[in-house]
């Protein structure tokens, strides 16, 4: 579904990433693990638009999309989650999941200005859809409360939630269990494994937790200093030496 | 011991008041005015109000206050010597517009359609006065600029007036009698092109130049605000000018001669209203030696009329310092208003109007005044030239 | 002797600049705020020097000092009434700028009052302003001056905030006050400080401007506030050195459009080399740009 | 009616007034979608000259001039806007003055450029001098019902896609563009929509005061602007309206206070954004105020941000 | 008597009550870890103490002495250094002048200097990067760092806020290293960890901070049999 070919990425002299070669195959899970400052978060930001490759390719479905804005590859159906939540702090629960609806609309200012059938339409349509997501995510209760000032584990639910309202085809998880205990983390895994069985949906997820990896990782990629250093089956990188010196450590517990 | 200090304070806010009354009865006749060709009015209420809109805040003040004192001063004399008649008074309102036309409109507004005054004076900027005049014109109101001096001011309609004279009034006579002195062959010329009161002296002193074939070799801009001239100086002295003409307000005037100077330039400077000021020539001691000034009226005139040197001292009295230009228009104005007044004896707007048009040979601080038929000012304007720091009849040092 | 003469006049004219935009680079580096209320400050400074002079008959010299802690305090009263109350609200920085646009209004107006409208000078003989003779262009003792102390000041800064204790807090304060309150730096104090200096700075370049141009009005900091914004937007905002070099820049630039004729367009050229820096170097002229890894 | 007038609020103070308002939400519009531009006096000015000239030298009735000026800086709007709005916050704000400034600069010197290059004597802007004698034809039922529109326009807008686009973009630029929103255009488009309305206003008041000049449109018109839609509030699109409501009329409320009213405009438009985050118009504020000074401590006072 | 002592302290975020009554004591050479979920309030109980927040009631005792409310220059000042949350070391400074920036509120240069020494000594990593910007670190580095700055101040209780937040696991394995030395010198640690397993194993004592309240406390070796704690927080 997703592929780069030789994508690196310069900051000035920096080498963020560095002819990176990564393959995510539809209906899969791939985690991506590395060290701070490896370039995780660069490549997701090439992937969803946010940044582009200095050189290389990222295909998805076959379409090149590294040169395309954010918004065009979230029409193309990725979404993403963030490392620190980005939610709209200052909206609703509801609001959040209505925006992210956007790529799916098409009424103009026009059409709201004069209630054409067309904007009152798609208006139900986004509000049934948004309270669809709240009812999966158990945020029913809080649709009307501002995003800002919700639980932080509503938030992470939201912020799935909202990254779901896009309708994407590869969802990118960057640190989906930062700031969460193993009980939750558990949880967040499973959720990942529907994901992926009940909506069909690919995820490309980034994480330190490797709990969360074997839990749902088909494939695991290492990035070190811009670069893949391994790639495999998750207890195949767990004793991959270069992984564990550059990475892991020796396990003490 | 504080109540003793507040009442000493008010006593002493209070004095120069009750002199002024004291002096009522042995006041004597004020040497402006109609007195003898127009009877003391018999039928004007207890007060007629007239109104005025000055800048009395932010950087248009300046100007704003001289004109209200002036104004003050004419209005406490005309009072004092029962100018209306026995039993009436003038009262003056003023109005604050901050250099600002949406406050000038609506001050008009206020004063004309709510106060009901009987006609106004100012407001201080030609630019207010395009926007305000008319809702003057409208309700047939007298309105008379008193520092107006753009073109077309007058032309806004019949109740329009003006006892400012215009730039085209003043700088052609200057220029002609400059270029004959000092036989101008060719000058540099200098003005702010932001500024409505600068670019249209520009305007008359490029066409007075064309006018007595001066060759202009180049022209430079300066903007309002501004306080360094001294690239656009460099320029125009290197072109090696007979003369720098310049269309400036007082500020920039004063630092253009002295940057001037300072860049080791040595010729005449001349100058339109603006460089019409005491402070000018104070600010700029030594450095004004060759200033030729073109202007309505001028402080340091040595000939100066009888009632310019009473205006002079009265004002130097009450408010410690020189009046200029500014006050003298004004305090004319003042007193062309009361005269009209006085000269239709009623508080009529048309009446006022008609009676206004109709003033002629009127002796004032700015010489002996007329309207013509278009309600601008006529009187002579003056050209001096600053010798030995003092302004010297640019006529007379022809002579010589 | 044109272009010498129009050289010297840049940079006499970048030297008020700079002296100008140091105080204003000097807040907006520490609090990462614009403070539209430095020229009424500057402004202040100016008629503290002359109340100095005529009221108290102090000295030019004298009167400096003074007006640059008059200046200076100034500038701490403007952060505690338009500054620290929406600091401490965490108010964005658009509600900072537009609290010391009301505080510039106030400081004006109060001037206004006190000193009236009309322009006010030094009495004649404060300072020597007849122009240095033997030289191949025109200059006045003044320009030397305050071309002198302008770099002085910079130089002055610069130590300061590289080299002593209180930059090094200043410096720790601009990149995050929790953290430098958690190294044990009082970030109010470090605040207060800083506007008292940039007030100061303000304060001297007041006087000497004065001196220089010699008529004060209340509203003599209209103009230099919009050319010190640009000044430090080509300096790279809240550079310290940055403000030096984009004072001379910007006189350059204003100097050399009109000895070439475009003093009609000066403001312009001005104004769009502003866009310029800002659209394709916005770090500033001299500024590097910083790089953050992902 | 009559206590307005005894207040000092005529008719005409009236109509400033509600060009004001226009204005305000001309600047909530940008303001809202999270972008601190100051062009809105450059627009102002582009407009009423479009406007006036269309009038004036063309002959053409209001609605002509009026849409005349609309189109005109709506079309200029595209150029400026694409580079610029990649700025943020106060870089964004010191380019937009130096766009007003090279506009105002412009305008002055438009006859002589444009007498330079067509070689024959232009005067269309009249430089400095300003165009006079513009007739008064703006009534006051024209801008009520401009403003009505526009408030409708508001009301809609927040119902709408494009409403709650505007807002994402505003909270957090990276997230709403992978939300699908494109960024680029939702600015650009409000930057348009916003200088339209600046337009607006400056025909509207062109042809009232009947008389232009370019210092009309400077830096303090932009600040004037600014200060109508912040010190209102921009929670909703009321709050500027009632900031230009406000800041217009309370010179003239205050005219008897002479040269004291610099003063207290200073210190309302101090004590509003200290004491009232949110503008006057943010119902929270006054609450919070209203605690503060009942001397009910809240005892939560931070000392440093929350992250 | 303890060395800090915190007794009933609430704070809130507006209307948001952060922190409901929480009491608990770090002992002189102890390692005192809090832990709870995100959100608990863990955070928040530092920030109260170090000054960054300001509790609406309770009290905070530091070595006898009342320092409820005061500042965060102030509270540093005594010695009680807390290293916040996200490591942030100053990024435009050099290494060197962020430990420099650490010892701000000493005046004995010659102190300091023994002190940069002795850092240096201890982290050569950083002595091999002291006049590098302290942004051009890696993670783990800047971590260092941010300890080794905390330790300039000669700290009479160290404070660390999530030290191994977001850091890889190799990282995290090192950090743990570095606090159990600091441990050894006999410097007292105040540990807030959303890695719980590895913060009761260094610690002598816990507490588990559950919505702004102290849920559970007791030696360390004691919570990590807790099944209740084991379920929620060990996995």
């Amino acid at each position: 579904m997703l592929e780069l070919r030789n994508v690196s990425r310069l900051f000035g002299g920096l080498q963020a990433l560095n002819q990176v070669n990564m393959l995510v195959p539809t209906g899969k899970v791939v985690g991506l693990i590395g060290p701070n400052g490896a370039g995780k978060t660069t490549l997701i930001n090439n992937i969803s638009g946010l940044d582009h490759p200095t050189s290389g390719e990222i295909l998805f479905n076959g379409t090149p999309i590294h040169t395309r804005a954010p918004h065009h590859i979230a029409q193309l159906g990725i979404a993403r989650t963030y490392q620190n939540i980005r939610l709209f702090g200052e909206m609703t629960a509801l609001e959040n999941l209505l925006i992210s609806q956007h790529g799916r609309g098409s009424a103009s200012i026009l059409d709201a200005l004069v209630f054409t059938p067309r904007y009152l339409r798609e208006e139900r349509r986004l509000r049934d859809t948004a309270s669809g997501l709240l009812e999966r995510f158990n945020l029913t209760p809080v649709a009307k409360l501002r995003a800002g000032n919700l639980p932080y584990g509503d938030q992470r639910r939201l912020e799935m939630a909202r990254a779901l309202g896009t309708q994407p085809k590869l969802l990118l998880l960057d640190e989906p269990t930062a700031g969460m205990n193993p009980v939750e983390t558990e949880a967040l895994g499973e959720q990942i494994l529907r994901l992926v069985r009940e909506d069909g949906l690919t995820v490309l997820v980034i994480e330190h937790d490797m709990s969360l990896i074997h839990q749902v990782c088909d494939e695991i990629y290492v990035l070190n200093f811009g670069q893949i250093i391994a790639q495999g089956t998750p207890d195949e990188i767990k004793h991959n030496p270069q992984v564990i010196e550059a990475y892991l450590g020796q396990d003490e517990d | 011991m504080k109540k003793l200090l507040s009442i000493l304070m008010v006593f002493a806010l209070l004095l120069p008041v009750t002199a002024t009354f004291g002096q009522d009865d042995t006041m004597e006749q004020p040497l402006v005015g109609f007195w003898e060709q127009c009877p003391t009015p018999e039928n004007l209420p207890e007060t007629v109000n007239v109104g005025a809109i000055f800048g009395l805040s932010e950087a248009v003040a300046v100007y704003g206050t001289a004109q209200q004192n002036a104004v003050q001063l004419a209005v406490d004399e005309i009072n004092a010597s029962h100018y209306l008649g026995e039993n009436s008074a003038l009262v003056v309102m003023f109005e604050d517009s901050a250099g600002n036309r949406d406050q000038a409109i609506a001050a008009m507004t206020k004063l004309v359609e709510e106060d009901g005054v009987v006609a106004v004076l100012g407001p201080t900027l030609s630019s207010e006065a395009f926007a305000a005049d008319p809702v003057a014109q409208e309700n047939s109101t007298v309105v008379m600029g008193v520092s107006n001096t753009a073109n077309g001011i007058t032309e806004m309609g019949d109740y329009v007036f003006r006892d400012s004279l215009p730039e085209g009034a003043v700088i052609p006579g200057t220029i002609a009698q400059a270029a004959e002195i000092l036989g101008l062959a060719k000058v540099g010329l200098f003005y702010g092109n932001d500024d409505d009161f600068t670019v249209s002296g520009y305007e008359v002193f490029k066409a007075a130049l064309e006018e007595n074939g001066i060759e202009i070799l180049s022209e430079e801009t300066f903007a309002k605000g501004d306080v360094d001239f001294n690239a656009q100086l460099t320029n125009l002295i290197a072109a090696e000018p007979d003369a720098l003409v310049v269309s400036a307000l007082a500020a920039e005037a004063t630092q253009i001669i002295l940057q001037a100077r300072a860049l080791g330039y040595e010729g005449p400077i001349i100058g339109g209203n603006g460089f019409n000021s005491p402070a000018v020539l104070r600010d700029t001691g030594a450095d004004s030696e060759g200033l030729i000034v073109g202007g309505a009226w001028n402080y340091g005139n040595p000939n100066p009329t009888e009632s310019s040197v009473q205006f002079v001292e009265m004002y130097e009295a009450a408010y410690e310092m020189s009046p200029d230009q500014f006050a003298a228009q004004a305090y004319t104005g003042a007193w062309l208003m009361a005269t009209a007044i006085r000269c239709a004896d009623s508080t009529d707007r048309t009446a006022v109007r008609d009676s206004l048009a109709g003033i002629a040979d009127f002796d004032s601080p700015l010489g002996v005044f007329s309207f013509d038929e278009d309600r601008n000012p006529v009187h002579d304007p003056i050209a001096q030239i600053v010798v030995d720091g003092k302004f010297q009849p640019l006529a007379l040092v022809m002579g010589e | 002797m044109n272009i010498t003469q129009q050289v010297v006049n840049a940079i006499w004219l970048g030297g008020v600049y700079s002296l100008f935009a140091l105080g204003y680079a000097l807040v907006f580096s520490i609090l990462g705020v614009l403070n539209l209320a430095h020229s009424a400050v500057f402004m202040w400074g100016a008629f503290i020097g002359l109340v100095m002079v005529t009221q108290f008959s102090f000295s030019v010299w004298l009167a400096i000092p003074v007006a640059m802690l008059g200046a200076g305090l100034i500038g701490v009263l403007l952060d505690a009434v338009a500054f620290a109350p929406l600091r401490r609200r965490n108010a964005p920085r658009i509600a900072q700028l537009i609290s010391s646009i009301g505080a510039a209004i106030l400081l004006v107006n109060i001037a206004q009052l006190i000193f009236g409208t009309q322009p006010q000078r030094f009495p004649l003989g404060s300072i020597p302003t007849d122009t240095i003779e033997g030289l191949p262009f025109r200059i006045t003792p003044i320009q030397i001056i305050i071309l002198l102390v302008s770099v002085a000041l910079m130089a002055l800064l610069q130590y300061m905030v590289i080299r002593t204790r209180a930059g090094q807090a200043m410096r720790a304060v601009a990149f995050n006050q929790r953290v430098a309150s958690l190294l044990g730096v009082n970030v109010s104090g470090i605040f207060r400080m800083t506007f008292f200096l940039a007030g100061a700075l303000a304060g001297a370049a007041g006087v000497l401007y004065g001196l220089a141009y010699n008529s004060m009005t209340p509203f003599m900091g209209d103009q230099v506030a919009l050319k010190g914004l640009t000044v430090i937007v080509l300096g790279g905002m809240g550079n310290i050195q940055g403000a030096v070099v984009g004072g001379f820049v910007v006189a350059a630039l204003e100097v050399f459009s009109i000895a070439n004729g475009g003093s009609n367009y000066r403001d312009a050229f001005v104004f769009t080399l502003l866009f310029l820096i800002l659209l394709f170097r916005p770090q500033g002229l001299v500024g590097q740009k910083e790089h953050t890894r992902a | 009616m009559e206590f307005l007038r005894s207040i000092g609020i005529t008719e005409i103070v009236m109509q400033f007034m509600l060009i004001n308002a226009i204005l305000g939400l001309s600047m909530y519009l940008v303001l809202y979608t999270g972008m601190f531009s100051l062009a809105n006096a450059g627009f102002m000015s582009i407009g009423a000259y479009t406007g006036v000239i269309l009038t004036q030298n063309f002959n053409q009735p209001l609605w002509v001039g009026l849409i005349g000026g609309m189109v005109v800086a709506g079309v200029l709007a595209v150029p400026i806007g694409l580079p610029v709005l990649r700025l943020k916050d106060i870089y964004l704000a010191i380019a937009t003055i130096g766009f007003g400034e090279v506009v105002r600069i412009l305008i002055l010197n438009f006859d002589t450029l444009a007498g330079s290059i067509t070689g024959e004597s232009v005067r269309l802007t009249r430089g400095a001098l300003g165009i006079t004698g513009i007739p008064k034809i703006t009534e006051t039922w024209h801008l009520l019902a401009f403003l009505v529109v526009t408030g409708f326009i508001m009301i809609r807008l927040h119902r709408s896609r494009f409403g709650r686009a505007m807002a994402a973009v505003r909270q957090d630029e990276p997230a709403a563009a992978n939300m699908g929103i494109n960024v680029v255009y939702t600015k650009n488009m409000v930057f348009i929509m916003s200088a339209v309305l600046a337009a607006a206003a400056g025909v509207l008041k062109a042809h009232l005061t009947r008389t232009i000049s370019p210092g009309d449109y400077g830096f303090d018109q932009a600040v004037s602007i600014l200060a109508f839609a912040v010190l209102g509030g921009t929670s909703t699109w009321v709050g500027p309206l009632v900031g230009g409501f406000v800041l217009t009329a309370l010179p003239e409320i205050l005219r008897d206070f002479k040269q004291y009213r610099g003063i207290v405009n200073g210190s309302i438009l101090l004590l509003v954004i200290v004491y009232l985050p949110g503008g006057m118009v943010n119902p929270a504020g006054w609450s919070q105020m209203w605690a503060r000074l009942r001397g009910k401590k809240q005892g939560d006072t931070l000392t440093t941000e929350v992250s | 008597m303890a060395l800090l002592e915190v007794s009933n302290l609430h704070t809130s975020y507006g209307a948001i009550k952060a922190l409901r009554g929480i009491s608990f004591q770090v002992e002189r050479g102890q390692v005192v870890s809090l832990i709870g979920a995100n959100g608990a309030g863990k955070s928040t109980t530092l920030n109260s103490i170090s000054g960054l927040l300001k509790p609406s009631s309770g009290k905070v005792l530091f070595d006898g002495r009342d320092i409820t409310g005061w500042r965060a220059d102030r509270v540093t000042g005594l010695g009680l250094v807390q290293v916040p949350e996200g490591r942030l070391v100053i990024a435009n400074m050099s290494v060197e002048e962020n430990l420099w920036m650490g010892a701000y509120p000493r005046k004995d240069r010659a102190g300091i200097q023994a002190d940069l020494n002795d850092i240096f000594a201890r982290f050569p990593r950083l002595a091999e990067r002291r006049t590098q910007k302290a942004g051009s670190l890696s993670g783990g580095e800047q971590q260092m760092l941010a300890v080794g700055r905390a330790l300039m101040v000669q700290p009479a209780l160290l404070m660390l806020d999530e030290p191994s937040m977001g850091l890889a696991p190799l990282l995290v394995n090192e950090i743990f290293h570095i606090i159990a030395e600091i441990k050894k010198r006999g410097i007292p640690i105040l540990l807030v960890e959303q890695n719980a397993r590895k913060a009761l194993q260094i610690a002598d004592y816990g507490y588990v901070i559950e919505r702004g309240t102290i849920a559970y406390e007791g030696p360390a070796e004691q919570l990590q049999q807790n099944p209740k704690i084991i379920s929620a927080y060990l996995g």
